[in-house]
């Protein structure tokens, strides 16, 4: 399967079903991190029931510093 | 006189009124001693996509829990983005206070008060404490108001650009016409600057740069955090009339030497 | 960085920065409470002629006794009249620091450079710890080096007006040529002036009228001290650079929504 | 004997003789006052010992408030 | 260098950068005077109700004929008003030259910016030459030229105060981000401030309070003329930059008397 | 009211105000043609050890007759010096008037006043017309006039720097206190300082480095020479009063459309 | 009949029929005067035209001094 | 015959004896110059009249552009 990950096409393993499986299996410590699928904000605790299919868009947001 | 009266933002009443920006600094462990040391009150963060292929620390793990969280919509090019970014900070975090900066100019990154304005409407009846970047223009201000903003946030001059206040003519009318909270956000560079636009009646100062990029982030911290009470007392005691002419200190008269 | 690092005048290491002068209080207890408050190291008194006609409490009685006493020859018009005063100080009461203070304009109250530098020569080879209050002049402040001057004491603008650093840009170059310890004194109307005075580089900032007819004095002095502090952290800390161009404090790269 | 006290001219009382006794009888209180005699300064222990003449000058000076 | 290149705006080439209001004059004959000999080209006039009471010269009559006539909308508080004081101008005299002035703040008289581009945009539609009188927003300036404006007209300080350019560093942005010509409008009190501003880069200064009232209005004309002037040719010939330190006009090595 | 009344120095009527270095030129024919266009009336020169090597111009040559030649000290660092070159000059080219400029500091090139009012002193007394170029200080211009001085010269900021009237405050003192006509000079870099110089109330500004260095020197004359004529009118119809608040240039009330 | 000129409610003579006619009636120089009719610009050569009535809010304007 | 001239040794040829012989001698045109001998301004007229010996110290001046 093949979806769009922060702007970027990125093919992923196909034991990778679900939104949260999606996100964790990213390098680096995912904690704090939200996600939109397809323009719309995803609940933390939906991740899980959400399956994902070819040409998802994918925003990964995380805070950072600013002024 | 009581020079540790509050203000109030969002039901919270705040005593310091020197605001952080978390940006720029080197460590989010001097950032985390900044706010400790001065016992800042309100920081303000910003969001962004997630680098994937690099780990990186969620930085509001650095950021005491009782200090209040400002989400910045920096990045945001008009009202749409800025509400979807405290949408998602919201959802990432329950954030409630946000900072609208809505900028469309990437060379003098001036705010955009006309799109800032519709993000404050938007996000006032969704139930945001909001507080807008603007540029210090009256009648922007007065829609600021209206359209439900907590408090507004003029700037002193360009982001970054240490100059101070070069609107300062201009942010003195707000003060004096607006019955929001008047927050000094942008340009401020040095401490003498903060303290001058707390003289002029300010209700609260924001920096950033000068302090995430000052040689010992600390210590500016506490000099700007001494330089806004500093202003704040003066302006709760009238200090600020310049007389112009000379006055002596000295009694000159009935002295020793008369001939 | 040791922000509390003192500086030395007379052999004595001071760490407050802030000097107030006890002129024009509505009280004799008032000017005690600001000095105590706000661990006032230096004061300032002058001389006159008893009235006596006329019951008079001596000041001395209320500047605390680890204050350091710094008499100003207020009302000399040359150097023989501010010898004088001087040393009737030191017999009086065994002071022996001085404020050099000759003024022969009775509108502007300018300091006379050329007759203070003689009351410096003089003094300095008496033993006194000599102070010139000066108008900012280079060659006089190399003059008044040669004669002993401990430190010097340039004026920000006007004595009494409160117009704040009008004569910036040669204050400046006494800082960057001069050995001794500059102090601004006079022109010194709100706490923004003297931080920046105190970011420019000057050792200690002066105040009395502007602290003396203040709403609340005590406030005052603590508003003055604290700016004053900031100021000198600043200044430590190299922060005083305008950019003078935009540059964002939030990154603004690589953000969320890109088209 | 008359006197120039701080500039105006004064009648002295006739038990008046010294420096000390001229000081001490002026209204108010007199401590911390130093006294310059025809433009010298007077040590606060002579002044007992100084004895007055017509048309002494004296200066009566103390601190006060000062910027 | 062409010192007289003239710049266009609505078809017109002008050469005369120094536009003059014509509000507050003691007479209607000195007003004429001052337009002739300075050459004036562009003049403001403004609309009101005729007194029903009593005879009032119409000051049409007053300015040559040559002269380009722009009437302000000084009185309306929202665009829908501007409009209507333009038809009324159009249909009066044939008047194409419009300031637009829309304020709805009585006590800094600063201009509206949003109902200003809303009057630009209906009016430059129906074939006026516009010029706003705004407030130095650089989105608002953006607005103001997608709406069709002929030159824009940002305030140097508040109307009638002669502050100058308070505004500056603001101004500075629109000169150097729009393509049409900024002519500073308000708060021009003295020559020097007008020729500031042209050094700055502004295609033109208009002036009224500090002609009309002061003592010789005819010389004050003449002074803003040869103000702008020289304000001119020092930005054409890139006269502008200050260096900051010291640099001898005279040789000062292989003197005389060297030792 | 007389825009062209002249002042008087050394006996001769100056109607032009612009008084021109000529140093740093690129050559000497337009350094002929600045003179000649704006009818400058006086001009510095300096002196100069000859190149023994090369042939050189004499620059006298290129300097109308009807110019009144005022030769500057420049080089000297103490009043002996200047006095000699004085001296030199009347034998060179019996010239009479003097521009005494006595510095001893390389860096900031500030003007001795001390030894400038010895030179002051013993040239006036030789029958020299005599200028002090000074730092403008009240007690030194005093001492100048005692000696001699046909009008002072104060810097209005540091020479070829460009920052106009950093003194500006100490400027204004000796135009109020002096009876000798003041004339600034030093550090003035573009019209609209000089015009507010005039209008501040001098007699007449100075300026070489601005315009030598200028893209086209002969504008810049021009430009300098309009500028200083601007701003002696403004100063002559007492234009500079700074009102603070607005004020309306068109009538506001009675108007169109009230509700 | 009873008029409304520039806010203020007039009353007009019998013999006033017409626009022109009562801006005619005015005292002063009505040269250079352009007149709104309830909110309408009336051209010059349109008001002897217009016939007024009852009630008509007649505005009269013209140029003055402004910056 | 050595002097010093502006600040520098110089050797003169033998057929120069006087002031003016000097100053004649230098390459470029030396007109407007101004000469100091030995401390001394020398008037125009004199310097024919005024011979040189070893060890002299000749300034030679100019004009030039100042501010």
């Amino acid at each position: 399967m093949e979806i769009f990950l922060n702007g970027k096409g990125k093919k992923l393993n196909d034991d990778i079903k679900n939104l949260e499986q999606c996100v964790d299996a990213l390098p680096g410590n995912n904690e704090g991190v939200i996600v939109e699928l397809n323009g719309k904000i995803i609940k933390y605790g939906e991740r899980e029931s959400i399956l994902l299919k070819d040409g998802d868009k994918i925003e990964l947001i995380q805070f950072m510093g600013g002024g | 006189m009581d020079i540790d009266s509050p203000f109030e933002i969002g039901g919270h009443k705040l005593k310091n009124r020197f605001f952080l920006g978390t940006g720029k600094f080197k460590s989010k462990k001097e950032m985390t001693e900044c706010i400790r040391s001065a016992e800042i009150e309100v920081v303000t963060v910003s969001m962004r996509r997630v680098d994937v292929e690099e780990h990186s620390e969620n930085i509001l793990h650095f950021i005491p829990e009782e200090t209040i969280l400002m989400v910045n919509t920096s990045g945001a090019r008009n009202a749409e983005e800025a509400v979807r970014i405290a949408r998602l900070a919201r959802e990432a975090a329950g954030v409630k206070w946000i900072k609208i900066e809505v900028i469309d100019d990437s060379k003098y990154l001036l705010p955009h008060n006309e799109e800032t304005v519709k993000a404050v409407r938007i996000l006032a009846d969704e139930g945001f404490v909001v507080l807008p970047y603007m540029y210090p223009d009256l009648y922007a201000a007065r829609e600021m108001e209206k359209a439900g903003a907590a408090a507004i946030m003029p700037l002193g001059s360009l982001i970054g650009s240490g100059e101070g206040l070069k609107a300062k003519r201009f942010i003195e009318i707000l003060i004096e016409e607006s019955s929001l909270p008047i927050i000094v956000d942008a340009g401020i560079g040095v401490p003498s600057q903060a303290a001058e636009a707390m003289e002029m009646g300010a209700s609260a100062v924001l920096a950033n740069t000068a302090v995430a990029l000052a040689e010992d982030p600390k210590i500016a911290t506490m000099a700007f955090s001494m330089a806004v009470r500093a202003g704040r007392m003066a302006y709760l005691g009238n200090m600020s009339k310049a007389l112009g002419s000379a006055s002596p200190s000295s009694p000159l008269t009935g002295f020793l030497f008369e001939k």
